[in-house]
């Protein structure tokens, strides 16, 4: 079993997959001579050339519209978009097109394509380049969507993306891409719809997905030194959702938090926490706790960048309103 | 129409073009009717008047490899690639017979058998997916292209500035053409275009730009041809066909905007009887021949419609199907 | 004080406001000549000539972004929208520019310009034309986004967000334009900001906004012939939220129906949803029901369309499981 | 540069131009010493080698009615729009006193009273924002114009296509300038577009397309000035200004796409130094008043640093200031 990093485990993804079906493709600025803005598609330009590996002109409907019509006419296109924040220019192509040509065709039409990059807050990078948009793509249906938060899941489930005969979007993180994790040599493919148990525990139930698991893991951390063990759900598919998976834990733990770092109205997050009461209402000793980004564009200043996301001590401080203990 | 022009096809060939141009025509007067009777319901858009441009263009085509997409005036360009009039019919009438499954209605015929992709309500957004669907034609080497129609509205859009570069710098085979039927709801085209002449703009991407009468079916069918010809080859065009639509918009539309005179003054170079006109005088057509022919079409409406009516709605059950794979 | 409709009382709105500044101008496609897709802008071209009244291309990006522009240099632009479903062209500019630009510059800029048009289904419109993104506006910190749902909130509220020194977007509906209320004559303007009560009551609280308050109001008739009191709250205003207000008539109920037309994941209706339930968790008797739009692309057919969409019977279906009374 | 084009302005005008661009080379190599000591972080995209674009163009206008707006690459418009250097360190510093306050960083600089309108992170956000600009300069009548930078990478989006279009179908009174620094992050400008020649393009808008050296002050600046006076009667235009960036797309650029020897041979046409000897040819600056000047200006960098240095950060009080009015 390796130890490998997300982006290496995407790359082997990637890899295997373009090896595996001449229909893949992947296209996207960068992607090629630049080895990938973030590196995830490294080595690909130079081993399937340049009819399979892109580089695009800065034009994210054109290229992202282009994606839709391959996969229309027989091939599985990977879509990178530099950045989902980027994203928001071809999104008419991806809700209108994409999700839908399936169903205003009655069926008749397919579109396996795959819509990829890096989502939500890095560092430093102000208003424009620092947000999560998973519930735009949540949203919608005829739409997949995961955030894979190991590499494990990112090789994976971007692995069954690519299979996946649904347009499916994928919810990297910059600063992801350097977190190392082990990846069983063999091939392996983790089904979409799936949430993660990323920690046992009978107290309390924290749920999220994508980059915050790791202030989640460190919040568990800290409340199992109060003595405080959180189970952990990772849910990895936000469309659809593995409601069972939190039903089944919150109704162990009759409390839970979740963790999204998107803005609270409107998130994903906040639907979360609605279908949890909802499901669990009678079971819950304490209301559902939502922390959210903070309801701002990010500031550039990393004091304030960082005052903006979910950490720990929010975590902790929503613990100990769910928990009712003071000293959490 | 010269001589010339005819004599580049058999006689077989203009009839087919003919009835083709003249089933549409059929089928749309048809659905206009079966709106007001509230058969059909929502946006309608008629493509009467325009019959020369879909039929001259997608003619040129071996839908065996080829692909047609364009946008929610699309009942003439499904009927042009062969789709059969009573599931277009029935699609109108939101029948589970119908092209769509009735799930797509008068914006979103689809025939896929037929290579036909649609079909779509937002303006410009099929002009990068038609430059996708060429990728994939040049990707897996089937010799086919592309012909990817939208409307001079829809030229403003910024879809076309990406999609144009995107098509040339991989020479994709792929060919757009815009049917200038001079209005984009109420806007004459004059008023938001920043030149007059849009087949020129080809040069900004160092494409080759085509202008054709769009009422005149033969003269579109060869500057199609010729762009065909050259997109086989890897060389992307753009083709400007100025045209005409007879009826509103949509079905809803009162037309403050244009004049009666306009409109009689386009119904006289009408394409459908300049073209059987030409063909009647080279002795292709009798007027016998036309009888029947209309006659016959008359007929295959009349049973679309009877289709339509008979067919059943979709079932509840349907509303989460055809989602997901 | 006169009756008028919808229609007219936005367009009340827009010459009162176009008259008394001049900085105030309209701009999108067929507002002009055409007097809009929808007539809400009839007469105004014949009396402010074609400066004030700007027909645009189809090209909802770059009329969006200039109506931005035109902000930051002075002016108050009211940007119309054919329908929200081709906004999302131009979604960029409102979320990644009028959104931010007075965050980014540190609160130099101001982005005094309002958004509006048609949002959600009509009827036998398909799956483009058939939607509800209220939650891609709410979502979004640094814009604020209204429903009115009557003539006098349509007249009152469209003319504070003229008057806004933020970017408002306004969720209008084609349906709705044609109903119609009483408008008092004085010029009145409505708060951004304040829910709206649509019907007082004791025994359940329905939350909505727009056009479903039609089916709600319904609902509620249906619901007092079973003995079943509905309080009503039209929410008018989803960012700011009015949570006040709906804690005040739930705290009092002890039961919640929220009713949204959009897909239910990551929904404003969610939001809400749970918003009341972590809000008021002590004092519900029941779970936050939520009546959203079917999870689904808006098929053609009518009966599929209705079907697709909070009714009635929806409603009735979760007051009986609020109230815990089979009999509804 | 020929002693002609040197003529047409004032010995004081050229000290002042020089001394802008010399200022702008300095801020940003300064600034690319802060970000190696990690005192700056996030993207941090230097303008060196493009100074004379900025300088020439900005130059030609009365900022008391005319606007400018770039991308994120903007420190030396905003330094050029005449922006207090000590603002701007500050700003990338992230502190309190930054003309931004420390919100924007270094994408998004702002000096409204200076209309220097930003700063934009978004691939050719601006231009249609700009299109806006001075469509309310036309609507107020200010007789001013508003001068709008892109990048050649930007060119490709469709945001240009629409407000090309808007711009002269309304008269806008902008002009658009295309940096072509050949290279949008690491793709060289001619692998992604369809034309070698941005300003040919133009005439797809029925504008008048210019191109100049873009390392020619004064080319660029007579160029510029030759658009601004159109636009002032109502005639937008568009400028290709052909120019070089020294350092990497952002500060974390590894740079694999291009030589050395590409940077070298382009470092020998510096665009300070070219214009510095023409000056000094020409009689209008010695080199003591050169010494004199860079001495003055290192030492206005250094102040900037240490003011940056000394500023607070924002109270974290100021997260929820500044997004609502
Ligand atoms: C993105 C988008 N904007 C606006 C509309 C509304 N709309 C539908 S058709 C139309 C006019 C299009 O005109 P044109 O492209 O000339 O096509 P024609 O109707 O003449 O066939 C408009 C504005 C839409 N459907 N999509
Ligand atoms: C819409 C969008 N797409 C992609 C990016 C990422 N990106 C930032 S700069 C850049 C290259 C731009 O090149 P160019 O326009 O030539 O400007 P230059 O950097 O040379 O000044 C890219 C792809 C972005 N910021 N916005
Ligand atoms: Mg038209
Ligand atoms: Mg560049």
């Amino acid at each position: 079993m390796a130890v490998m990093t997300y982006r290496e485990a995407l790359n082997r993804a990637l890899d295997e997959e373009m090896a595996r079906d001449p229909a893949v493709f992947l296209i996207g600025e960068e992607v090629g001579e630049y080895d990938g803005a973030y590196k995830v598609s490294k080595g690909l330009l130079a081993k399937y050339g340049p009819t399979r590996v892109k580089d695009t002109p800065i034009s994210e409907l054109g290229f992202t519209g282009l994606g839709v019509g391959a996969a229309l006419a027989g091939l599985r296109p990977v879509v990178e978009w530099m950045t989902h924040n980027f994203a928001l220019l071809s999104l008419d192509q991806v809700v209108n097109n994409a999700a839908k040509m399936r169903q205003m065709s009655g069926g008749q039409l397919s579109v396996p394509i795959v819509f990829r990059g890096p989502n939500g807050p890095a560092e430093y990078l102000a208003a424009q380049h620092s947000q999560s948009f998973a519930a735009y793509w949540a949203h919608v249906p005829g739409l997949k969507v995961i955030a894979p938060a190991t590499p494990a899941d990112a090789y994976g489930m971007l692995k069954s993306a690519i299979r996946d005969d649904n347009p499916v979007v994928v919810l990297e993180a910059e600063l992801m891409y350097g977190w190392k994790g082990e990846v069983p040599d063999e091939e392996f493919l983790v089904p979409l719809g799936k949430a993660r148990l990323a920690r046992e525990g009978e107290d309390l139930t924290i749920i999220t997905f994508s980059k915050p698991i790791q202030v989640v893991m460190e919040a568990a951390a800290y409340l199992a030194t109060k003595g405080v063990e959180a189970e952990v759900i990772d849910l990895r598919s936000l469309r659809p959702l593995d409601e069972d998976a939190l039903v089944r834990s919150v109704r162990k733990t009759h409390r839970a938090i979740v963790v999204d770092e998107a803005w609270p109205l409107a998130s994903v997050g906040s639907s979360v926490a609605q279908r949890v009461m909802y499901q669990c209402f009678d079971q819950l000793d304490a209301p559902v706790e939502l922390v959210a980004g903070e309801d701002v564009p990010m500031p550039y200043n990393h004091g304030l960048e960082l005052a903006a996301q979910p950490s720990v001590e929010k975590i902790a401080a929503a613990a100990r309103r769910v928990c009712y203990r003071e000293d959490l | 129409m010269s001589r010339q022009d005819l004599d580049r096809y058999a006689r077989e060939e203009h009839v087919a073009t003919l009835r083709t141009m003249q089933l549409i025509r059929t089928f749309e007067e048809k659905a206009g009717m079966m709106y007001g009777l509230r058969k059909i319901g929502g946006f309608c858009h008629l493509y009467t008047g325009q019959e020369a441009v879909a039929v001259g263009a997608i003619r040129t085509l071996d839908l065996a490899k080829d692909y047609v997409l364009t946008a929610y005036r699309d009942h003439g360009h499904a009927l042009a690639c062969g789709m059969d009039p009573r599931h277009a019919m029935a699609e109108l009438f939101g029948k589970v017979t119908g092209c769509s499954r009735g799930k797509g209605g008068s914006m979103h015929f689809f025939d896929a058998d037929r290579h036909f992709l649609g079909g779509n309500g937002i303006v410009g957004a099929q002009i990068p997916v038609a430059a996708g669907v060429a990728f994939a034609q040049q990707y897996q080497g089937t010799g086919g292209v592309t012909l990817c129609f939208f409307g001079d509205g829809a030229f403003h859009q910024g879809a076309v500035h990406e999609s144009f570069n995107l098509a040339r710098i991989w020479n994709l085979p792929v060919v757009y053409i815009v049917e200038n039927n001079q209005w984009g709801m109420g806007t004459n085209w004059k008023k938001v275009s920043a030149v007059d002449d849009f087949a020129t703009t080809a040069s900004a991407y160092g494409m080759q730009g085509f202008a054709c009468d769009g009422l005149d079916v033969m003269e579109v069918r060869a500057v199609v041809e010729q762009a065909v010809a050259e997109a086989r080859k890897g060389n992307p065009s753009f083709i400007e066909a100025r045209t005409y639509r007879y009826k509103g918009h949509s079905m809803s539309d009162p037309q403050k905007y244009r004049t009666r005179e306009e409109i009689d003054a386009y119904r006289k170079r009408d394409a459908i009887a300049m073209y059987r006109a030409a063909l009647t005088e080279a002795g292709l057509l009798t007027d016998s021949e036309w009888e029947a022919m209309t006659a016959d079409i008359d007929a295959l409406i009349d049973q679309a419609v009877t289709f339509a009516e008979e067919s059943p709605e979709p079932a509840l059950s349907e509303l989460y199907a055809d989602i997901y794979a």
